[in-house]
Order: structure tokens, then sequence, then C-alpha cells
């Protein structure tokens, strides 16, 4: 069975199930009424929940450098989470939002997660973005038993009873980008570039090995820059030195700007080379300028200008919202349905425990997501699509392929 | 004469501070707080380490470094690594391609342990390292610097450089090191759950003991000769070393004893909160903690505790309600502690809490004494002009 | 080159300056218990002597000798720790510390890291500290902040603490600079006292206070000694008088 | 040789000959102005980064500006001009407000701006917002320019180059041939002897700290070609920048000049032999390593004090 068979396939058994799922749910949907769902009954673990509300936790970096970033998780999760309030709530009760900032500092995360599940009791937090602000607060949402959606796409190897992925993990986001780009532009050879972080590191590895062993390509450079770097001549002259078909990209933050201002300047545009990327999205691209883009492609679950009407919504709600210049890239998208995510865990439940809503949970099929149809896997990540979207120079992208519904594998076999 | 008590204590005014110090850490906050704001506390504190050790470097000794951030990570990292391999038994990380070492080790395409992790499968080699390998470290910094006469500004911007190269090589060998996310998921120290709510009490009580352990240290050395020394350097470098000074090896000492001093800090911390990472290896932190030093008083040992205390506690209670406020208030404070309170909470204690009657009265006494001892020493002498 | 009797012995002594020769082929001897005033025009290379002697300024030629041992290789504490004391032209003290602990700090005890720590107040420093207050007239000061010291009391608080360390050669540089003529008086008798077991050499404009306390008179021109002798034949010599009068 | 023509590597050279001279031109923009401010004065800014973070901001704010009105292609020369003097004005207010309070503390006034450096980062953030903006550039400015069909050379690059030049040679002559100059370089010698022979001092020391900031301005406006703004761009720049300045010998324009050439050579050609983190740790080891070989810089010379 080639890879696209067996993900085929899972992606019927995975809509089976789904399917069998949501008959058995029915009466947990719709807008419930507090009455039916006593407090002492629906929170046997002392949570903020009271009669007619219940507490969340938004933990964002509103300040430091992340903040470039996470600013548009906050948005998305707050847009979410009112307009889940103006359906009447969960289980009848409105969300209050307890909003703190993790100051793109790792442990300032682990030290706020704790404040807000020890103190605030918070029924759930949506946040979290990079990688090192995770693992600094994993430990503590897995000794207080809290419940986490994280929105970033990352790199995988990781699978928590308290965490819920609502990004991709790397596989989905690197093996059909690249078949796409190796098939489209027939590539032979790639250079490999990143950030010096996991993420990138991991995500390479990831592509290395799938390009040489399934590809029958070849990476004739892999190259990581220092975060915060922005001096790339030297990189730059390298690429052309090896002329590759394809650069695989992951640079990140202040770098990510430099990286396209100077690829422009000398002389590598999209007319000569192809480029693909995993790093930007929508929020990057006003920070690079879309003249310095265009042409590139990036591999994404989500891109603002998918045609669909739950996307025309979110779009117009998250504009209406945050005004008409507002960019929505793959992450806050991600974010956005979190809120949503949760709400079906506690209705399906019955609860607002942790245990219980963490049960509930997999198998769900979200049909509103403005990404389209996703899933919840048994690994508490998503089932997604890859989309390729090719830059304007407008700053935004048009989706030249779509994958099919992806499984997650945190663990890839045959990648480690 | 002095006795060895007398020194520690550092007389009537000294008993006092400690006493009070005493009195709010390790009763008021533990009865007054919860387990998680507590633990909170003990966090700060580990950073209060970092702060002594600046009272001594910089405050007495006129050495700013900027780096003290690289040695307090180098304590938490030996620390982590400890409690990392002992985290990382084969049976919980059976998932991983090879079971039994770190699982950042196994991303990273790693087969067995590096020999610079062998040592840290025990803990007594561990605290071993704690305690020496910041000190090897800020001994070859400072004497390769102050050896060759780098000093005031200059000495700044090298520990500055060297904080930075070290946080990007951790994070740039993130095999060996964990990289940017750094080293998590401590679970035991040798199966000891120290995530638990009686484990952080006893660590924080730990680690408060230490904390007094390192004042007293502190003192003892600000009180010898060899604080006088410091002072007497940090005013007139040129005198003490025509007195027969060799004024470097002072240098060098003290940069060694407070790189230990911010390296017990950087394990508590590990200890304590389970985790250790780069960000604080680099400029950032490194710079913060002088303000918590600067604001204490930067001349007061225990000025500086209650400095790194009231400091954290408004970024606390700040970025809970105002996030954004805190960062113009923390550039304030700066400013402020400099323009306007260059001896910080200590200065104002000193100016305004010694006209308290029963205090002046205690103190006066005190040195009433010590003039006494001086006077019946020799005959009186004959007056001479002098002006003042 | 041989030995001698001269405590100090300094032979083609050559500084330079980015080509400038700040001190220039100098020979100066200096007996025991002698108290030796250099005295020359701004820039004769004065304190610069006195900077190479102690290791303050690194020669570029030539040799010092202490005692018959060469001091142009040692470190400047290990100049000290041989017997030389140096005085600065600006009063060089301790201004947060008290007089008392200014003197003690300079007590030749606890000079290594180690002996630092384990030092104690015992009674033979407290000796030494009160006799050292009793000569510079600072006894009833030793509580006082120096900081709060009149400036001539400076001057007195840094030879004292060179008196703490009984050095055999004490070198001042310009010791009465801003004293009033009395404070100068009792400067001239305290060097009187104190170059009766030591030998020192003192740098001063002043000539009233160079007749008081002199054995004998260096003239330094342009790095070079112009004159030598005794105060009343440095005075005839013509040269002296041209550098001095001259131009 | 290594499966590469002559011709390429040649090629090779020439672009990476190129990349060391850019990275030259960078380093020395950034740090001329905080070699004036340490090197006349004695003082340590921190917040330089937060200075060229002005003038980015300004280039910016401008180009939003040019493209409303139509004239984005003209603007940047402009915008360079605007920098400065915003950049200065305000680091005139600063010397006035602060730093001049603090001359015979320079560890202190490190802190101080320190903390001034993080206000402003705080201020960019509330008044431009988190996110990152950039500059929308000339078209003059865009591409790369061909002497050979295989050689490419960013336009960016030489007009920043070209900037740098300017500014140095602009510095060369207002330190030596002006009365300002003049002024400047007797109060740095002797502040007292410069007192008395009628010479402001207390106004040089403000005009020299405003014009760093001034140039810290320039140097801002001239990285929106290169990179990207936000409100903590300034902080990736003060390291290199002190690095640089400290490197050089403090007191010396020369020793900056030389500095910024020696790093940036070294930096781009360990980058093209190693990747590109470990080439800068390369470099900052080796500066380090150097610096405490000879502590007072590679080119501050011995005077008599």
């Amino acid at each position: 069975m080639s890879t696209n068979d067996r993900r085929r396939f899972m992606t019927k058994v995975g809509a089976l199930t789904g399917a069998l799922l949501a008959v058995s749910m029915v009466s947990g949907m719709g807008s419930a009424f507090a009455e039916d769902f006593p407090t002492a009954k629906v929170n046997t673990t002392k949570l903020a929940v009271t009669d007619k509300t219940v507490k969340v936790g938004i933990l964002h970096s509103a300040t430091g450098t992340m903040a470039i970033s996470e600013t548009g998780s906050i948005q998305a999760e707050k847009l979410a989470i009112a307009q889940i309030n103006e359906m009447g709530g969960v289980l009848g009760r409105k969300i209050e939002i307890i909003q703190e900032d993790g100051a793109s500092d790792w442990p300032t995360f682990a030290e706020k997660s704790k404040k807000l599940l020890e103190n605030d009791k918070v029924a759930a937090v949506f946040g979290c973005w990079t990688s090192a602000s995770r693992k600094a607060a994993l430990p503590v949402f897995e000794k207080d038993n809290g419940l986490l959606f994280y929105p970033t796409f990352y790199e995988g190897l990781e699978q928590s009873k308290n965490v819920f992925y609502t990004g991709q993990e790397a596989t989905q986001q690197i093996l059909a980008g690249l078949d796409w780009i190796a098939k489209e532009k027939k590539a032979k050879t790639f250079y490999l570039i990143g950030s010096d972080y996991i993420w990138p590191r991991t995500s390479m590895k990831i592509a290395r090995k799938h390009i040489e062993q399934h590809l029958g390509g070849k990476v004739v450079g892999e190259e990581y820059i220092a975060l915060g770097d922005t001096q790339f001549g030297s990189v730059i002259n390298k690429i052309k030195l090896k002329k590759p078909d394809i650069i695989y990209a992951a640079v990140v933050g202040g770098s990510n700007v430099a990286w396209f201002k100077q690829l422009n300047a000398a002389g590598l545009n999209s007319s000569k080379q192809t480029m693909l990327t995993i790093s930007v999205t929508e929020d990057e691209v006003l920070g690079i300028g879309g003249e310095n883009l265009a042409g590139f492609y990036s591999a994404m679950k989500y891109f603002q200008t998918l045609k669909n009407p739950n996307n025309e919504k979110f779009v117009a709600d998250f504009k209406k919202m945050w005004g008409p210049k507002a960019v929505i890239g793959d992450v806050t998208q991600a974010a956005y349905l979190g809120p949503w995510l949760w709400k079906a865990a506690v209705e399906r439940a019955g609860s607002f425990d942790v245990d219980k809503a963490v049960v509930a949970l997999p198998g769900y099929e979200l049909k509103t997501a403005p990404e389209g149809y996703v899933k919840v896997d048994p690994n508490h990540h998503l089932w997604s699509k890859l989309r390729i979207g090719k830059w304007r120079a407008d700053g935004q992208a048009d989706v030249v392929y779509e994958s099919e519904l992806i499984k997650p594998d945190p663990f890839p076999k045959g990648y480690q | 004469m002095k006795t060895l008590s007398d020194k520690l204590l550092g007389g009537k005014q000294g008993v006092l501070g400690l006493a009070l110090l005493a009195l709010l850490i390790m009763v008021i906050l533990p009865l007054g707080l919860d387990i998680f704001r507590l633990n909170l506390v003990g966090k700060y504190l580990t950073y209060a380490f970092v702060a002594l050790s600046l009272v001594l470097l910089w405050g007495n000794g006129g050495i700013l470094s900027l780096g003290q951030g690289m040695f307090f990570g180098l304590g938490g990292y030996c620390m982590a690594m400890f409690l990392k391999l002992e985290a990382s038994d084969p049976i919980s990380t059976k998932i991983q391609t090879t079971p039994g070492i770190p699982d950042f080790m196994d991303w990273n395409q790693l087969t067995a342990i590096p020999w610079f992790w062998e040592p840290f499968k025990s803990l007594p080699l561990t605290i071993l390292a704690i305690l020496i390998v910041p000190t090897i470290f800020a001994y070859i910094i400072g004497f390769a610097m102050f050896k060759r006469r780098v000093g005031g500004v200059y000495f700044a911007i090298i520990t500055q450089a060297i904080a930075l190269i070290l946080s990007i090589l951790i994070v740039g060998q993130q095999g060996f090191t964990g990289g940017v996310n750094g080293i998590t998921d401590l679970k035991t120290m040798l199966g000891w759950d120290i995530r638990t709510d009686s484990a952080k009490y006893i660590l924080y009580y730990v680690n408060a003991i230490l904390l007094f352990g390192c004042i007293f240290l502190s003192r003892y050395i600000l009180t010898s000769k060899f604080g006088m020394l410091l002072l007497a350097m940090r005013d007139k470098e040129e005198r003490v070393r025509f007195s027969g000074y060799d004024v470097s090896d002072f240098k060098i000492f003290t940069f060694c004893v407070a790189a230990m001093i911010s390296a017990i800090g950087g394990a508590m911390f590990t200890l304590q909160v389970g985790f250790m990472s780069p960000s604080f290896v680099g400029i950032v932190p490194s710079i913060e903690m002088v303000i918590f030093a600067a604001v204490g008083g930067r001349m007061s040992l225990i000025g500086a505790v209650y400095g790194t205390l009231l400091v954290n506690y408004g970024k606390t209670v700040f970025s809970e309600t105002y996030p954004e406020l805190w960062l113009f208030l923390m550039g304030g404070l700066f400013i402020a502690v400099v323009m306007f309170f260059p001896d910080g909470l200590a200065g104002i204690y000193q100016k305004h809490a010694r006209k308290i009657p029963f205090l002046k009265r205690w103190v006066a006494e005190e040195k009433q004494k010590q003039t006494d001892a001086h006077a019946s020493h020799g005959k009186a002498s004959t007056t001479l002009g002098a002006e003042a | 080159m041989s030995n001698t009797d001269f405590i100090l012995a300094i032979e083609d002594l050559t500084v330079s300056f980015d080509g400038f020769k700040a001190v220039d082929k100098l020979n100066l001897y200096v007996d025991k218990n002698e108290l030796r005033v250099v005295i020359g025009p701004n820039g004769a290379g004065k304190t610069t002597v006195l900077d190479l002697i102690c290791g303050k300024t690194k020669s570029t030629s030539g040799s010092i000798k202490f005692k018959n041992k060469e001091l142009t290789k040692l470190a400047e504490h290990e100049i000290v720790r041989a017997g030389v004391g140096r005085k600065f032209q600006t009063p060089s003290i301790y201004e947060n510390l008290t007089v008392y602990q200014n003197l003690e700090v300079s007590y030749p005890r606890g000079r290594s890291v180690w002996g630092s720590l384990l030092f104690k107040r015992s009674d033979d420093v407290m000796t030494q500290v009160y006799k050292v207050a009793e000569e510079i007239l600072l006894k009833d000061f030793l509580d006082m902040e120096a900081a709060l010291l009149s400036h001539g009391q400076k001057q007195w608080l840094e030879i004292g603490m060179l008196l703490m360390q009984e050095p055999e050669l004490l070198m001042l540089d310009e010791p009465v600079a801003g004293m009033s003529a009395k404070e100068r008086d009792q400067t001239a008798e305290l060097l009187n006292r104190i170059c009766q077991n030591r030998s020192v050499i003192v740098i001063e404009h002043d000539m009233e206070f160079v007749k008081k306390i002199a054995h004998k008179v260096t003239v330094l021109h342009q790095g070079k000694i112009l004159a030598e002798g005794s105060m009343d034949k440095v005075q005839a010599d013509e040269k002296v008088i041209e550098v001095y009068l001259g131009h | 040789m290594f499966g590469y023509s002559m011709a390429e590597i040649g090629n090779i050279m020439v672009m990476q000959g190129f990349a060391g001279l850019s990275m030259f031109s960078v380093l020395l923009l950034m740090a001329l102005g905080l070699a004036i401010i340490f090197g006349q004065m004695g003082v340590i800014n921190m917040a330089h980064g937060e200075f060229m973070t002005i003038g980015a901001y300004t280039t910016v704010m401008l180009s939003k500006l040019a493209v409303a009105y139509g004239f984005v292609n003209y603007y940047f020369i402009f915008a360079i001009i605007v920098a400065f003097v915003l950049a200065f004005a305000i680091g005139y207010l600063v010397e006035f407000t602060l730093i001049r309070h603090l001359y015979k503390r320079p560890l202190d006034t490190l802190l101080a701006t320190w903390g001034l450096s993080l206000v402003m980062q705080q201020i960019f953030r509330s008044s431009f917002g988190a996110k990152e903006v950039s500059a929308e550039l000339p078209e003059w400015l865009l591409g790369s320019f061909q002497p050979t069909p295989d050689i490419d050379i960013p336009i960016n690059g030489v007009f920043v180059m070209g900037l740098a030049a300017v500014v140095t040679f602009g510095v060369f002559l207002f330190m030596f041939r002006s009365q300002w100059g003049l002024r400047v370089r007797a109060t740095v010698q002797n502040r007292v002897m410069a007192g008395a022979v009628g010479i402001n001092t207390k106004k040089v020391d403000r005009v020299t700290f405003a014009l760093g900031c001034g140039i810290a301005g320039v140097a801002g406006a001239a990285f929106t070609t290169i990179a990207s703004t936000g409100p903590t761009t300034g902080t990736l720049y003060i390291v290199d920048s002190f690095m640089v300045v400290v490197f050089g010998g403090a007191a010396s324009l020369f020793g900056t000049i030389a500095s910024a050439f020696g790093i940036a050579q070294a930096q781009s050609i360990l980058q093209f032999f190693m990747t590109s983190s470990m080439g800068k740790v390369a470099t900052l080891l080796t500066i380090v390593g150097i610096l405490m070989m000879r502590p007072e810089g590679l080119f501050a010379s011995k005077v008599r004090k």
C-alpha cells in the first residue's frame, strides 16, 4: 500500500467513526441550558464553573519578541469565545476569559500556567505558541491535570493527555508539500535552511529523509541560522554555488524578513529560484513585504484566501472584530479552532471535568472550521489537509494545491 | 575585638535586619501564601542569589558583570542534567529510538549519552559540578580580564558578549543541551517526586536556608579585611595596588564567589521550577538581575533580597493586570533607581528609619562603644590645626 | 652591574612614549636614611621617575635596583612588598572608610586573598595604627570618615598609610600641595622624623619647604639630571638658574 | 576544483567579497554613532538600538505617506534626513534629561540607558503595534545589478555601502575639519581646560550625544532596505555594535572602521565555510579571545596619563 493509498484508507475509516459518534452526541449539541446541567454534576473537580459562567485562560505573549506572532492567536481565540457566548455559551454557561501574558519568556509560561490552573482553576487554557513555551508549560498541565489547546504547527514528537494540538505536526506539513513540489517542478536537488532551534531542525530531518528515501532527490546543503541573525550574504552565496532546484526554508522571526529581502536583492527572486517555505503565513508577509515574496510557495493547512463559506464568514467576522486591516495566518485559524473544540469536548462529555472532556473529544468532526473539515484523532492531533499557496505581491496567497485529508502522525516511523 | 558572630550578624542593626528577613521568609510568607504563590516566591528567591552576588561584585567591588545569568544558568543546567538523566529511564522513554537517553538527544539522532553528561548520573558529582563548573568558568574569565586590568565598562560589555556566546552555543548544540527549549520535564530526584506540594515546601525551605547561608558567607567576606579592601579597590584601585596587594587576585576571587553563589541559585531554580532553559543565560535576564540588586541597594546584602522580591512581585502583579505597562515600569525603575535612589531601598531605610528614636539610640550606643575602645587605647593627644 | 650599598640605584633608565623620551638615560643613587628631594620644571619627568620606580610605568630600557634587587621586572605589589612606598600627587585615600580603617587596610599582613579573609584585628595591628595615627597627628580622628578630613590631613593620612607598611624607601609626590603654612611646618617635622630610619624621595616645588627637609637635591630637566648636590650648591648652579629663570 | 568550474568559483568569490563589504558597511553604520558617544564621552548608550529603530519607523511611516501621495521614488533620501533629525532631537532631549546627570558614573549610565531602551520599546509597541512592518521601497533600490550574467550585486547592499561611506566621511569632516569637531576633541582631551578657554562643554556633550543618536537614526533608516522593523528590532543590533566599538579600541574612529571591517570579513568568510550559526559563534569567540589578550582594543594608542 503506497503512502497515498494508506492515507486515503485512513480518511475513510476516520470519516466513518466520526459519523457514528456524531449520531450519539446530538443530545449534547444545540443550545444547552445551565439548569439541565447542575454545576455539582458537570464540575466535580472544583474548576471555576458556576451556574452562570465558566472561566478559561488565554496564555500568549502580549509583550516581548513573540508578541508579533502571538497577537493573531489571541484575537482568534477571543473571537471564537465571543461567538460561542453569543450562541449561549458552553453547557449554558458564559465563558469568562482570564488573559495572561507569557511575555515571550518560557519560564513565565510555566508560571502563568500554574497560576491559571492552581489559582484561577480555569476549565481550559488556549495558549502557547513556540515549542519552548509549550515544553515549559507542559509539566504543569500534566501535574495539575489541566487542558491546553495549542495552535501552532510544530515538530511533533509529543503527545500528551492534557494537550490538544490544533495546528499540524511536522509530517502533515512536510511530506505532501515535498511530494507536490518535487513532482510539479521535477526537482532533484534541495537546499534546506532553517533557524537554529528544534522545530526547523526536526522538520529538516524529516524533509531530508523524505527527499532521500522517497523522492529520490538529493540534499545539497543544510543550513541553520542563529535566531535573530540578519546577515545572509554568505548563505546566499553558498546557495548560488550549489544551484538547488528547490530551497526548502523554515526561517523564523526577524531573520525571516532579512532572508527574503536579501534573497531578492541578490537576484534570487521567484523567476530564478523555486522556494517552498513552511514558516511564512500571512502574518509574516506584513513584515517581509509581498513584493519580496511574490511567486514563492508556502505549505500550510490554511490560507486567508481559501474559498469556502466557513472561511468567508470567519474572515468577515474577524475583520469586523479586529479591523479591516487584520490578516489571518495559519496559526490564527488553528487558534480559532481551540475554543470550538473545547466546547464540543465539554458538551460531548456533559461535563467540564478535564478527564471526561479529554476522552470525549477524539473522533469529533468539526465541519464549521474555516479550513474546512477537521477531525480529532485519538493522538490529540487533527486530521487536516495540506495546501500550497503561491504568494502574490499583495500579501495574499493563491492556493495551488490541496492534499487529501492527512492523518496526524506525531511519532513518524522511518523519519526519526 | 570583633567576634565571629559579630561579623556574621553585623552588629545590632544587622541582627535586626536578618531577623526581620528571616521572619518574613521563614514564617510570614509560608503561612500567608498558598503553595502556588509560595513556590513563586521560592523562584524569586533563587534570583536573590544572583542579586546577592552582584552586591558583592558590583556594589562593593565596583565590578559590574552583565553575565551573571550564565553562572545562574550553568548551575541550573548542572542540576537539570542530573534530573533529566533520572527522568529518562528506559521504561518511561521506551517510545524513543534509543530508550534510556534524554528525549531531545533521541530527536537529534544521538544514540548514547555524551561523555560530559556521564558525571551527572551521580548526585554528589552533580552537586560538586554545580559549585565547581561555574567557578572555574569565572576563574578563567576573571584571570584573563583582571590580570590585564580590564575593568569598568569594558568588563561589563565583555561579560555580556560571553553570555551571548554561551547562549548561542547552548541553543545551537541542541543534541547535547536541549536547545532553545532547554531541559524540561524533570520529575524526581533520587526517586523523590519534586513536583508534589510537600516537596515544594521542603525545597522552599532548603532554598531559604541556602540563601541565608550565602548571606552569611557574603557578610563574612565583607566584614573581613577582604571586604574593606574590596571597597578600597572600588574607589582607589591604584592605592590598593601600591599598598602591596595584588588587586587582580582579589577581583578574581570575588568574581568566583559571585559565580558560585549565582550557580547555587540556578540549581535551586531548576529544582523548584522543574526545568532550565537558555533564556536565563542570555543578556536580558543578566541585566534584569542587576536591577534587583540596584533596587534593594547595591551595597546591601539584605536589600538585595528585598529588591528581588519587590521587583518580581511588581512584575507578577503588573503583568497580570496591565501587561502593557510593565515595560514602562521596569524601564522607569532602572532610570529612577540610578538617578534618584542610587542606594536603593537600603539607602531609603538608612535615611529615614534611622530617625526612629528607638533605633537611633540603639545604633548610637553601639557606635559610642567603638569610639570608647579607640580612645582608651592611647593617651590623649594634642589636637592640631585641623579645619575639619 | 655590581652590588652597591645604595638603597636605590637607577642606571641608564629610559622610557619613551610614542617616541617622546620622558626619562632619558637617567642615573640616580639614593643612600640609606637619606632624604632626597627631586625638583625641576613642569614636564621634567619627576613624576615619571617615581612611576618607573614603583612599577606604575614600565621602562623602555635601563635598570632600577632596590637593595640590589632589580625592580623593573616586578609587578607593582611585589615592588611594594620589597619595601617601596609611594604617595601620589593628589591625596589617594579611601574616602568611604574611616581613618582607622584606612590605616588598618595598609597594614602589611593578610595581603593575600586568604590572608585577608582570615585577618584578625590583633593587638599589634592596633598598636601600630595608634602609633602611626599619633605620628601623623590624626589620633583624634580615627573614627572619622576619611572624606571629611581637610586636604592637609588627607595628605598626612596617605603618608600614614605608607608608614603602616614600614617601607625602607618612601616616595612622596608633592606632599605639601594645598597645605596651610602651619601644616607645611608640621609636615616638614614629620618628614624629618620619619627619614631617621628609612630613605625618602620627595618631589616638591616649594623651595622653602625643600630647604627645611632636603639632605640632597636632584634637579631634573627634560628627563635628564641637570644638577645634584646640596640645596645651596644646586641653587648656585648656572644651568639650574637658566632653566628656572631663563627663556 | 570541488566539482565547480573556475568561472563559478570566481563569480562566487566576487559576490562573497561583496557580501563581506556589505556586512562591513552595515556594522560600520551601526557602530559609528556608538563609537562617537562611547569614544568621545565614555558613555555607554544601551538604547543605541532603539535610536536605530526610531530611524526605521520614520522611514516606514514616510513610505506610507509616499505611497498615499505617490512620491515613492524620492522619499527615501528625504526619510534618511528626517530620521537623522528626529533621532538627533530625541538624543538631545535624552542627554538633557538623563545622561548629563550621570557622566561620572559610567556603569549607572549603562543601566539607565537600558531602562530607557525598555521604555522606548514599549512606546514603539504601543504606537506602531507589535507586528513587524516593512517600508515600501522605491524601484531603484530593489533587485540586483549584473556586471556579468552570473554575478548579482544587490543594489540595496551598494546603497548601504554608499551611505556608510558618506556618513563616515561626514563624521570625519565634522570631527577633524569643523569648529564643532575641534571643540569636541578639546573637551575630550581636557574638559577643564576646554571650559576655561570658553568652550561650552555641556553643549558640546549634548551635541555629541545627539549626533551619535542621529547617526543611529540614519543607520536604522538604511536597514529598512535589508530587514524589517519591529519594536524590538534594536536589540538585534546592540551587541554587534558594542563588539565593533570595543574591539576597535573605544577612543579611535579609525579603530572602529578597522574593527568593523575585520569582524565583517571574518564572519562572512566563516559563515561561508561553516554553518551560519557556528560561523557567528566562531567570530564572537575570536573577538573575545583577542580582547582578552588585548583588552584596550586593537587600535587604542598608548598614552601617557
